[in-house]
C-alpha cells in the first residue's frame, strides 16, 4: 500500500513525469487518428440518412462529443486542482493549465456546431436551447480560468488561485445546468433537442461513441504535448532540464 | 464572536464615512433601470414583462461596482494581514466583511427595487415578490461576488477580471430571482424559485467565505 | 522560547536563505539585519505564520506554530510596513477596533491614556488622515502599549519617526523586552538596547 | 453506401453549408491547436538552449 504511493508520488514530480509523458503522446495521437479515422468513416457512409433532419443531423458526431468533452475536461481539471490543493503537488496545477485550454475549444466546438445544427433545423443561429446556453457559460467558466491564470505572475499563486476558481465552477457547473434547463421549460424552449435528434439508431450511437473516444484521445495528446511545454517553462532554471538531451543539441 | 461584528461596525462606519461608493451604486442602479424604457419604449405591458429581468439585471451589476474594492483597501494598509493573525478565524472575519457588503449594497437596492419597480407598473402583490427574491437573492450575489474580490485581490485589470470570473456564477441567482417575480406575474406561484433561492443562499452561506478564504490566504501568501 | 530551526525561504526562483536557525527567549531581543531583497520582510512574515516556510520548522514554546494556531496568534504582535490604520476612522476608533479584532477589550479610558502618552492628546477625534506620517505611526505605537502580547515582531518599526518618538519607541521595547517579553524586529539603523541578538541575512 | 457521386456527397443533402461548416472549423481547430502547442514548445527549447550556450560562455 505504501509503497504505491510512494510511486504515485514519483510520477508526480514535474521532472519524472516529463519523460514518460513524452513517450505516451505518440500512442495517444495514434489512438485518436484510428478512431477519428473509424468515426468519420461510421459519420458519413456507415449511418443512413435520418428521416426527419436528412443529411443535416450528422453535425452531431461532433457536436455531441465535443459537449461531453467539454464537461468532462471541466470536471478532470477540477480533480487536479482539487489535487493540487490538497497534496502540494506541482504537477497537479500544470496539469489543470494544460487542460484549460482544449476544455475551451471543445466548449467552443460544442456551440459552433450547435448553431451550425440550430439554423437549418430551428432556422436560427442561436436558440436559447438549454444544452446551448449551459455550454455557453462553461466556455466562460473556461475563459475566466485561463484569463486569471494569466494574471497572476507568481506561477504557484495562479495554480492556487486556479484551483479554488475551478473547484468553485465544478460546484456550480450542474446549478447552472439545472437552472438553465428549469428556465428553458419554464418559457416553453425548443421543442427539438438536438441530442435527441433522431431515434438514436445504433450505428449512430457507435459512431457517436467512437468520435467522442477520438476526441478523448485527441485531448490527452495535446493536454500531455502543452503540459510537458509547460514543465520546461516553470522549471527552465533546474539542473535536469538543463540535462534534457532535447535541450543539450 | 465579538470580533465578527467588530469588523461588521467598521466596515459599515468606513461605508458611512466614504458615503460616496455606498451613493454611487445605488444611483447607478436607479440610471440603469431608467434607461431601459427610454430604449424599449414606454408600452406598459411590455415594461411589465420585461422589469423583473431589468431590476434584477441592474442589482446584479450594481453589487458588482463595489466587489473590487472589498478587500482591496484593508490589502493595501495591512488590515489583512492583522486579520489573518487575529485568534478569531479568518472565516468568521471574511462572513462578518461579507454581511458588511451587503448591509451597504444589497440592502439599499432591496429598499429601493419597489420605488423602481412602479416605473415598470407592477402591482403591489408582484412588488412583494421582487423584495423577498432580492432579499434572498442580494446576499448570495454579496458571497459570490466575495470570492472572485478575493482571487482577484492585487491584480492587473483586476476589476474588469472580476467582472469576467463572477457574472458566469451569478446565473443561477438571476435565473431564480427574476423567475419567482415572472412566475408570479404569469400565475404559476413563485413558492418554487423562493425556496430554490433559499437553497442557493444556504448553500452560498456555507461554502462561499470558506472558499474566499481560502483564496485570500494564497492572496497574501 | 521562540526556536526556528533550517528555515528556507524561496520567492519564485530565488531562495532567500536556506537552512537558517534562530532561538529568542524572554527578556531578549532580536535584530535582523541585511540588505534590501535579503529576505528581512519574508523572515518575519514566516516568523509571524503568515506566510509558510518553504522548508523547516518555527517553535513556540517548544511546540510548532503550526498546530498551536490562534493560541500562538494570541500571543503574538506583527506590524508590517502598513500599520492598518484606517485612514477614514480616528486614532480612538482605530485603537479600539484593532484590540477587539486582537480578541481583547481596551476601554476607552486606558485607549486615551495610550494616545495622549504618545503625544497624540487632542487628536483622539480627528480621522487619521488629517494626521502627518509621523502622527500616524505613532498611532501604532499607542497600539504596542496597550496590546498584551509577549512576543513583537514589528518590521521597519522607526521608518517615518522624529527623534522623539525614536526614544519612545526604544523605551517601549526595553519596558517590554525587560518584563519577560521578546521583540524581534528590523531596522536600518544600528540599535542600541540591552540584551540584543543580531541575525545578519 | 449513402452517396451516389462526390458531387452528392460534398452536398450534404441541401445541408453542405451546415455540415461542413461544422466540421472545418473542427478539423481546423484541431490542427491549429497542436502547431500552436508544438510552437511553445519550440520556443521554449530554443531559450533553454541559448541559455545553455550563455553558460559555456560565462565557464570559459
Amino acid at each position: 500500500m505504501s509503497n504505491k504511493i510512494v510511486n504515485w508520488f514519483k510520477y508526480a514530480s514535474p521532472q519524472s513525469f516529463y519523460p514518460v509523458a513524452g513517450k505516451m503522446i505518440p500512442w495517444f495521437w495514434v489512438l485518436a487518428a484510428i478512431f477519428g479515422v473509424t468515426g468519420l468513416w461510421i459519420s458519413f457512409f456507415v449511418a443512413p440518412t435520418d428521416a426527419t433532419q436528412g443529411e443535416g443531423y450528422r453535425i452531431i458526431f461532433i457536436h455531441v462529443p465535443a459537449a461531453w468533452m467539454s464537461m468532462f475536461i471541466y470536471v478532470v481539471m477540477a480533480t487536479w486542482a482539487g489535487l493540487g490543493l490538497a497534496l502540494n503537488t506541482r504537477l497537479s496545477g500544470m496539469m489543470a493549465q494544460a487542460l484549460a485550454p482544449t476544455g475551451a475549444i471543445m466548449a467552443f466546438l460544442s456551440l459552433w456546431t450547435g448553431a451550425f445544427w440550430g439554423k437549418p433545423m430551428w432556422g436560427a443561429w442561436w436558440v436559447w436551447d438549454a444544452r446551448l446556453t449551459s455550454a455557453l457559460i462553461l466556455f466562460f467558466l473556461y475563459i475566466g480560468f485561463i484569463a486569471l491564470q494569466a494574471a497572476i505572475d507568481d506561477a504557484r499563486r495562479a495554480d492556487k488561485a486556479g484551483a479554488i476558481l475551478a473547484l468553485v465552477g465544478v460546484v456550480n457547473v450542474p446549478i447552472i445546468y439545472f437552472s438553465v434547463k428549469w428556465w428553458n421549460t419554464l418559457h416553453q424552449g425548443a421543442s427539438v433537442s438536438i441530442n435527441k435528434a433522431p431515434a438514436m439508431a445504433t450505428t449512430m450511437l457507435w459512431g457517436m461513441l467512437i468520435m467522442a473516444l477520438a476526441f478523448w484521445m485527441y485531448s490527452i495528446a495535446v493536454a500531455l504535448t502543452r503540459v510537458r511545454a509547460i514543465i520546461l517553462e516553470r522549471e527552465a532554471h533546474t539542473e535536469w532540464v538543463k540535462e534534457l538531451s532535447e535541450v543539450k543539441q | 464572536m465579538s470580533a465578527v461584528f467588530a469588523i461588521i461596525r467598521r466596515d459599515l462606519l468606513l461605508a458611512m464615512r466614504r458615503k460616496s461608493e455606498v451613493l454611487t451604486a445605488l444611483f447607478f442602479f436607479i440610471i440603469v433601470v431608467s434607461l431601459f424604457p427610454l430604449g424599449i419604449g414606454p408600452e406598459p405591458a411590455l415594461l411589465r414583462k420585461i422589469a423583473p429581468g431589468i431590476l434584477w439585471v441592474a442589482a446584479l451589476l450594481a453589487t458588482m461596482l463595489g466587489l473590487a474594492r472589498l478587500f482591496a483597501p484593508d490589502h493595501a494598509d495591512g488590515t489583512l494581514e492583522q486579520m489573518v493573525l487575529s485568534p478569531t478565524p479568518l472565516g468568521l472575519l471574511i462572513a462578518g466583511k461579507i454581511a458588511a457588503h451587503w448591509i451597504t449594497t444589497g440592502l439599499p437596492l432591496v429598499l429601493l427595487a419597489p420605488v423602481l419597480g412602479i416605473q415598470f407598473d407592477l402591482d403591489s402583490g408582484a412588488q412583494g415578490i421582487l423584495v423577498v427574491s432580492l432579499l434572498l437573492g442580494t446576499p448570495l450575489l454579496s458571497l459570490i461576488g466575495a470570492i472572485g474580490a478575493a482571487l482577484t485581490l492585487g491584480l492587473r485589470g483586476g476589476g474588469v477580471l472580476l467582472s469576467l470570473l463572477v457574472l458566469p456564477l451569478y446565473v443561477p441567482t438571476l435565473i431564480f430571482g427574476a423567475g419567482a417575480v415572472e412566475a408570479y406575474i404569469s400565475g404559476t406561484g413563485a413558492g418554487g424559485h423562493l425556496s430554490l433561492l433559499a437553497a442557493l443562499l444556504v448553500l452560498g452561506g456555507f461554502f462561499a467565505p470558506w472558499a474566499t478564504t481560502a483564496a485570500l490566504r494564497i492572496a497574501l501568501e | 522560547m521562540l526556536s526556528a530551526t533550517s528555515l528556507s525561504c524561496v520567492r519564485g526562483e530565488r531562495h532567500l536563505f536556506d537552512g537558517l536557525d534562530l532561538a529568542v527567549g524572554p527578556g531578549e531581543w532580536l535584530h535582523v539585519q541585511g540588505e534590501n531583497g535579503a529576505g528581512k520582510t519574508s523572515l518575519l512574515r514566516i516568523l509571524s505564520s503568515l506566510s509558510p516556510p518553504a522548508a523547516g520548522e518555527i517553535l513556540w514554546r517548544g511546540q510548532p506554530i503550526k498546530t498551536l494556531g490562534e493560541d500562538y496568534r494570541r500571543e503574538m504582535l506583527f506590524l508590517g510596513h502598513h500599520g492598518a490604520v484606517k485612514e477614514e476612522l480616528t486614532p480612538l476608533e482605530n485603537l479600539t477596533l484593532a484590540a477587539q479584532l486582537d480578541g481583547t477589550s481596551l476601554s476607552e479610558a486606558d485607549a486615551m491614556k495610550a494616545l495622549a502618552r504618545f503625544g497624540l492628546r487632542g487628536r483622539e477625534d480627528l480621522p487619521v488622515r488629517f494626521l502627518s506620517a509621523g502622527q500616524k505611526r505613532r498611532v501604532l505605537l499607542a497600539r504596542l502599549a496597550v496590546r498584551q502580547a509577549t512576543l513583537w515582531i514589528l518590521d521597519e518599526p522607526f521608518t517615518a519617526l522624529d527623534v522623539k518618538a525614536v526614544d519612545m519607541l526604544s523605551g517601549l521595547i526595553v519596558e517590554h523586552v525587560t518584563g519577560g517579553g521578546i521583540a524581534i524586529l528590523t531596522s536600518h539603523q544600528s540599535i542600541l538596547l540591552p540584551n540584543g541578538k543580531v541575525l545578519v541575512l | 453506401m449513402n452517396w451516389g457521386s462526390p458531387a452528392e456527397f460534398f452536398a450534404m443533402g441541401g445541408y453542405g453549408l451546415y455540415v461542413w461548416g461544422s466540421f472545418g472549423v473542427c478539423a481546423l481547430l484541431m490542427i491549429a491547436e497542436p502547431i500552436l502547442v508544438g510552437k511553445r514548445r519550440t520556443s521554449i527549447l530554443r531559450s533553454l538552449r541559448r541559455e545553455r550556450i550563455a553558460e559555456t560562455l560565462d565557464t570559459q
